[in-house]
């Protein structure tokens, strides 16, 4: 194979461009890619878990909607617009990025930490709320009436799905806090957005969990 | 030791016949292939080595209908294995109505069985020649498979639910019983018999005695002497005044045991106590039985687990039998 | 570098739609559809996500490949689930049964023990 | 266009034991901080390469214990315990930290770039993030092993593993959860990679076959590890928190567990083969010197490999209790593994026709790949026959079965690369005679190890089983002879690679005359892996055109 020589770019790359690509865009669209394929990831990761619910729940539906009942449908309904509050912000951070300085990117991916804080201090109250009343599972679980040992089942779901949403939201604020800095550094500007872009869609991700998470956890004992 | 080389396991069930036409015909297609490329690559290897002076030509570089040709033939010949192979197992599981019906209990590390006219076997399955017998499984703890490779039959008694195997023995014998999935320590010794008996045999002893072959004496009488014989009474002793705990009345009840947790003593319990006293030690006792593995046999625990069970306390009968209720598995 | 730069009118208007369908799948969660409830809620569930990845995650500005491995991650996980609950609907010969209902149940089996589970 | 037959033994011109002239990779920078933080996709190969070759020792020696004890049929060298401990060790280690890792982490680290004509990964630091993400995963691993050790087998079945076992299974299972992150951002790294990096002209018809088959094996590695990361972490949970996700107690059902486990580790068996049979694509056509036959069906037969193994995983479950029509359904579908696997290795025995065969060790060990392929994918079909699976589930049919695929083809594959590429890791050749004896060594051990194994299942020996009847001891015995020699087979090269890699003669930046884009570059390569962006003008593997004419 003949390698034809390509001749040596003369413009040198931006200072954020990495050694080994090319140029911005490239490092863009593989940062992106990246990002989504990571995602690919964390869907089955989810996916994994709901489709044990679901096998489960299909034998034992009574019993999972009765036991959903449980759970404190306010603060879940407060909790979905929290979440989704937050994504609005993310979305006008990456939206400050790509156009405005650093006030207005600060100021969002401050109310996002803020709005991903408050989510996760709903769902503090919330475990709390669990903790006392023993609807905890193991050794302290406490339910007299029928089916309890579905309801633990339920309640086991509950807190792995949850627990690892937050875990998650734990990430993500991480996330927000470093980007937080870097915006105050001085990183981002309209040409060089990337790392705001791609948190944001993990961000958002995290928020389509929740989005399953509410219905299949919350709502379907309602009826 | 090359006498005892066998190639081919016995056959002895309806369905094994089946199962080795089927294994043939896939060894058959097998060795087809297999030799077909083995022969290939050792004659392009030889032919096509690099030698002075041969020149070097390029060759095609791929060829469509030889690309679909081994596609589409390897396809169907699979398809016929997988049909064949589909009614095999269609007719595995599809036991016959007028099946004996036989219940079959795994734990670890033992198999259980229970024959509807109330006999009892441990780690031996005595059937019929010539009349389909249906097994329902389940198993105390973990999963365990219950395979008679004589019989090219397999199937895994899981807890919390029945499973379902049938056979119908062709030759009288005795063959081989094993655990097939891995359920810990035992695994490889939650072996068994099964012993297919001519039908007159097999009613003959369906009528004898309870311990299969202990001839005329009873399972509880061998235990009793065998627990006198290995000085178990000096120790165990029935007043309470002895080193170990009364056995009376264990067998089904809560044990308390020294660390602090409690256990239901079933046969795997008494069972691990004779072979590993340290293990599970009870409550207000001193960790000093020595171990008995090696010099009493799986039939002789067997028989001394009986003997234990068979023992009355007169005025302990009543919380024996509360201790052998089923509790529930979580207070 | 491309940015596709949205309108932040554009995010306010999904940003309502998202919260008014959050209030719709609360609402149709009381009324009492029989086993059209899980449907209903995982649809609206299913259309709230398509709404936060076409317009908050830029899907429809991003590769054909981004959207060739999202569609495939969420493909894996209905073949996961349909792959598991083929077996769970079709197990005929099975009765599922918890293990302390099983003692008694079909006469002649019984179980003088339990399994032996760590204190919980 | 005709010419010549080539010699392609390495130059004799280069001086044995000199320095190599020129900075390169290896040379660039010194020093423990110089590699602990690299940021070189082929420095961390050879920090992959390390570390698996510990893990590979620790799981050989497990392996050594078992064969032995499994000489004679009485449990007389070690205890129970002690023998389910070591089959678990040997598996776990062997899967999650041996054959997972091996040739994509170490073999495609290094050489996917080179080959594509990137100067490096997509995401360099995630690459050494996920080195140390799996180190930290093996040492949790080692750490469970060497503090009491895990007896649930690497399956974990569940209710033995949540239930029963009382061994250190959370630890061993949050150790498997972390290498899954290890897993998957190597996954990422290589598929974005390949999107986004290649050179200019490589396009996906010219893309080498070995990327085609670290593309599908990363397919595996993102769909398939995170589906085994929340069984394991449900597993860990559910012994430390008391979720009862699995509890039967609960009404838990076991067969879930196993679905969730087989959906990834059944395709996991193909993220150890396909990366295994790229590597073999590439020496099978090298070395006949002849264009690759049915380019586009190797290629696509790798990536629907790797999907069709995310719809069979059932077929590890004909006799769990699993119904009936999902045995039916799972059987039919796993039929169709066959096809992709057939179409390869006729497309390489084609390769060989009318081509100039030379037999140097990378070729020896990707015919052996064939051969012990071959072997193992037609008892895949005795597997796949239900009726046939029911007898021989769970003995050591199975056991030689995935040996074969697992351990026989994949190791083939990885030896064979090892020594293909080894010049251009090091710069310098390893000793040819002596690689040629280790690779025969390796087949005739192999088989002899795990032939015996087919016949010994047959005749119904369960598996992970300590102690056995005596009608099966003799087929034990020839099993662990044929181990020993299996042993010597590997310990060669580890040897001999290590001589070499100081004492070896230089190699030249192209010794086999081979066609890939990775032997246009200086051996060992520089940091940057070329001087300038290569342009890629010809399709892959256009052999004879591109052999120099004989001396």
């Amino acid at each position: 194979m003949s390698a034809v020589i390509r001749e040596p770019s003369d413009v040198a790359p931006a200072p954020y461009v990495a050694h080994h690509f090319d140029d911005a865009e490239q490092q863009f669209e593989a940062s992106t890619l990246g990002m989504w394929i990571f995602l690919a990831t964390e869907v089955l990761f989810f996916g994994g878990a709901l489709s044990a619910f679901a096998y489960y729940y299909w034998q034992n539906a009574d019993a999972f909607e009765a036991a959903s009942n449980h759970l404190d449908l306010v603060a879940g309904t407060i909790n979905t617009a929290v979440l989704l509050s937050s994504s609005l912000s993310m979305v006008l951070a990456v939206h400050a990025a790509q156009t405005a300085g650093r006030g207005r990117q600060i100021f969002w991916l401050l109310v996002t930490f803020a709005l991903g804080a408050a989510f996760l201090g709903i769902k503090t109250y919330e475990y709390a709320h669990k903790f006392h009343e023993g609807l905890v599972p193991g050794p302290f679980f406490r339910y007299a009436g029928p089916n309890a040992p579905q309801h633990e089942m339920f309640i086991s779901f509950y807190f792995a799905l949850t627990g690892l949403h937050a875990l998650h939201m734990i990430i993500g604020l991480g996330i927000m806090g470093t980007l937080t800095v870097l915006s105050w550094r001085g990183w981002f500007s309209p040409a060089y957005f990337t790392p705001v872009e791609v948190s944001g869609l993990y961000w958002h991700f995290v928020d389509i969990v929740w989005i399953f998470l509410f219905p299949l956890l919350y709502l379907l004992g309602r009826h | 030791m090359i006498q005892s080389l066998p190639l081919l396991p016995r056959a002895a069930s309806t369905i094994a016949g089946n199962v080795d036409a089927l294994f043939s015909y896939i060894l058959g297609v097998s060795l087809f292939f297999a030799t077909l490329i083995a022969v290939l690559i050792v004659v392009f290897a030889i032919r096509y080595r690099r030698r002075p002076g041969r020149e070097l030509a390029p060759s095609s570089a791929g060829n469509l209908p030889l690309e679909i040709g081994w596609m589409v033939v390897p396809l169907a010949i699979a398809m016929t294995m997988f049909v064949w192979g589909a009614s095999v197992f269609v007719a595995m599981r599809s036991p016959p109505d007028n099946s004996l019906q036989v219940y079959v209990v795994g734990r670890r590390w033992m198999w259980k069985v229970q024959h509807v006219e109330g006999k009892r076997e441990i780690d031996s399955l005595h059937v019929p020649v010539g009349r389909p017998v249906k097994l329902t499984m389940t198993s105390e703890d973990v999963i365990h498979s219950f395979y008679i490779p004589a019989f090219r039959l397999k199937q895994d008694a899981v807890p919390g639910r029945y499973t379902i195997l049938w056979f119908e023995a062709t030759k009288a014998g005795r063959y081989h019983l094993f655990c097939a999935e891995y359920c810990g320590t035992q695994h490889s010794r939650m072996i068994g018999d099964i012993v297919a008996l001519e039908p007159a045999e097999y009613q003959a002893w369906l009528a004898g005695e309870s311990a299969p072959g202990a001839g005329t004496v009873s399972m509880v009488d061998a235990g009793q002497d065998l627990f006198n014989q290995l000085g178990c009474a000096t120790c165990h002793k029935m007043d309470g005044e002895g080193r170990g705990p009364i056995l009376a009345g264990v067998p089904g009840s809560h044990v308390a045991l020294a660390n602090g947790a409690t256990v239901v003593a079933d046969d795997s319990y008494l069972r691990e106590s004779i072979l590993d006293p340290q293990a599970k030690v009870t409550r207000g006792f001193q960790p000093i039985m020595p171990t008995y593995k090696g010099l009493v046999s799986e039939d002789q625990l067997l028989q001394l687990i009986e003997y234990i069970k068979s023992l009355q306390p007169p005025a302990r009968v009543a919380q024996a039998a509360q201790g052998a209720q089923p509790a529930a598995a979580r207070e | 570098m491309t940015a596709h730069v949205t309108s932040p009118r554009t995010y306010v208007f999904v940003f309502v739609a998202l919260i008014a369908l959050t209030a719709l799948t609360v609402t149709a969660a009381q009324i009492d559809l029989g086993w059209m409830n899980a449907v209903v809620a995982l649809a609206i569930a299913t259309l709230k996500a398509f709404l936060v990845v076409t317009f908050f995650m830029g899907l429809r500005f991003s590769s054909f490949v981004s959207r060739v491995w999202l569609l495939a991650a969420v493909a894996f996980v209905l073949l996961l689930l349909g792959g598991s609950l083929d077996d769970l609907f079709t197990r005929h010969t099975a009765t599922y049964l918890p293990y302390e209902q099983m003692d008694g149940a079909v006469p002649g089996i019984g179980l003088d023990g339990l399994p032996t589970r760590p204190a919980h | 266009m005709a010419v010549t037959a080539f010699d392609s033994r390495p130059d004799p011109s280069v001086t044995f034991g000199a320095v190599h002239p020129g900075t390169n990779y290896l040379n660039a920078n010194y020093g423990v901080r110089s590699w602990l933080f690299t940021k070189d996709h082929k420095r961390i190969a050879i920090l992959y390469l390390v570390t698996i070759t510990i893990m590979f020792a620790v799981g050989g020696l497990a392996a050594l214990a078992i064969r032995l004890e499994l000489l004679t049929p009485a449990g007389d060298l070690v205890g129970d315990d002690t023998y389910n401990k070591l089959f678990t060790l040997h598996g776990v280690v062997m899967v999650f930290f041996f054959l997972i890792p091996a040739i994509p982490a170490v073999l495609g680290n290094f050489a996917l770039p080179l080959m594509i004509g990137a100067r490096d990964l997509a995401f360099p630091r995630l690459n050494l993030l996920s080195w140390y993400v799996f180190v930290v995963a093996a040492l949790f691993t080692t750490y469970a092993m060497l503090t009491g050790g895990v007896d649930t087998g690497w399956t974990f079945y569940t209710p033995y593993s949540t239930e029963a076992s009382n061994t250190n299974v959370t630890t061993a299972g949050l150790g498997i959860f972390i290498s899954g992150f290890s897993s998957i951002l190597t996954g990422l790294n290589f598929l974005v990679t390949i999107h986004r990096m290649r050179a200019p002209g490589m396009t996906w018809t010219r893309l080498p076959l070995f990327a085609w088959g670290l593309y599908a094996t990363s397919i595996i590695f993102i769909l398939g590890t995170p589906v085994i990361a929340i069984t394991v972490l449900l597993v860990a949970l559910e012994r430390t928190l008391h979720l009862g996700i699995f509890d039967p107690a609960l009404g838990g059902d076991p067969i879930l567990f196993q679905h969730l486990f087989w959906f990834y580790s059944h395709p996991a068996v193909y993220i150890m083969i396909l990366p295994a049979m790229g590597v073999t694509s590439e020496l099978i056509t090298c070395f006949s010197r002849n264009k690759i036959f049915g380019y586009h069906f190797i290629a696509a037969s790798s990536v629907a490999i790797a999907l069709l193994g995310f719809l069979v995983w059932g077929h590890h479950m004909f006799v769990s209790g699993q119904s009936v029509h999902a045995s039916l359904v799972f059987s039919f579908l796993s039929f169709f593994v066959a096809i992709p696997s057939a179409v390869k290795v006729f497309n390489w025995t084609a390769t060989l026709y009318k081509g100039s065969i030379t037999f140097e060790t990378p070729m020896l060990y990707a015919l052996g790949f064939i051969g012990l392929f071959t072997i193992g994918g037609l008892t895949g079909l005795f597997l796949a026959a239900i009726g046939v699976d029911v007898h021989v589930h769970d003995t050591y049919f199975i056991v030689a079965h995935f040996h074969y695929i697992m351990v026989g083809a994949t190791l083939m594959g990885y030896l064979g690369g090892l020594h293909y590429w080894f010049p251009k890791i090091t710069g310098r050749m390893y000793p040819e005679n002596l690689a040629r004896v280790a690779a025969f060594l390796v087949f005739i051990g192999f088989n002899l190890t795990f032939f015996p194994q087919f016949v010994l299942g047959y005749l119904g020996m369960p598996r992970r089983y300590h102690v056995y009847p005596d009608e099966f001891q003799v087929l034990n015995v020839l099993s662990t002879a044929g181990a020993s020699i299996l042993g010597v087979g590997y310990l060669l090269p580890f040897l001999y690679f290590l001589w070499a890699f100081r004492y070896g003669a230089f190699a030249s930046a192209n010794p086999w005359h081979s066609s890939g884009l990775e032997w246009t570059t200086p051996s060992p390569p520089p940091t940057e892996n070329f001087d300038v962006t290569p342009v890629v003008t010809n399709d892959p593997y256009e052999y004879p055109a591109y052999v120099p004419p004989r001396k």
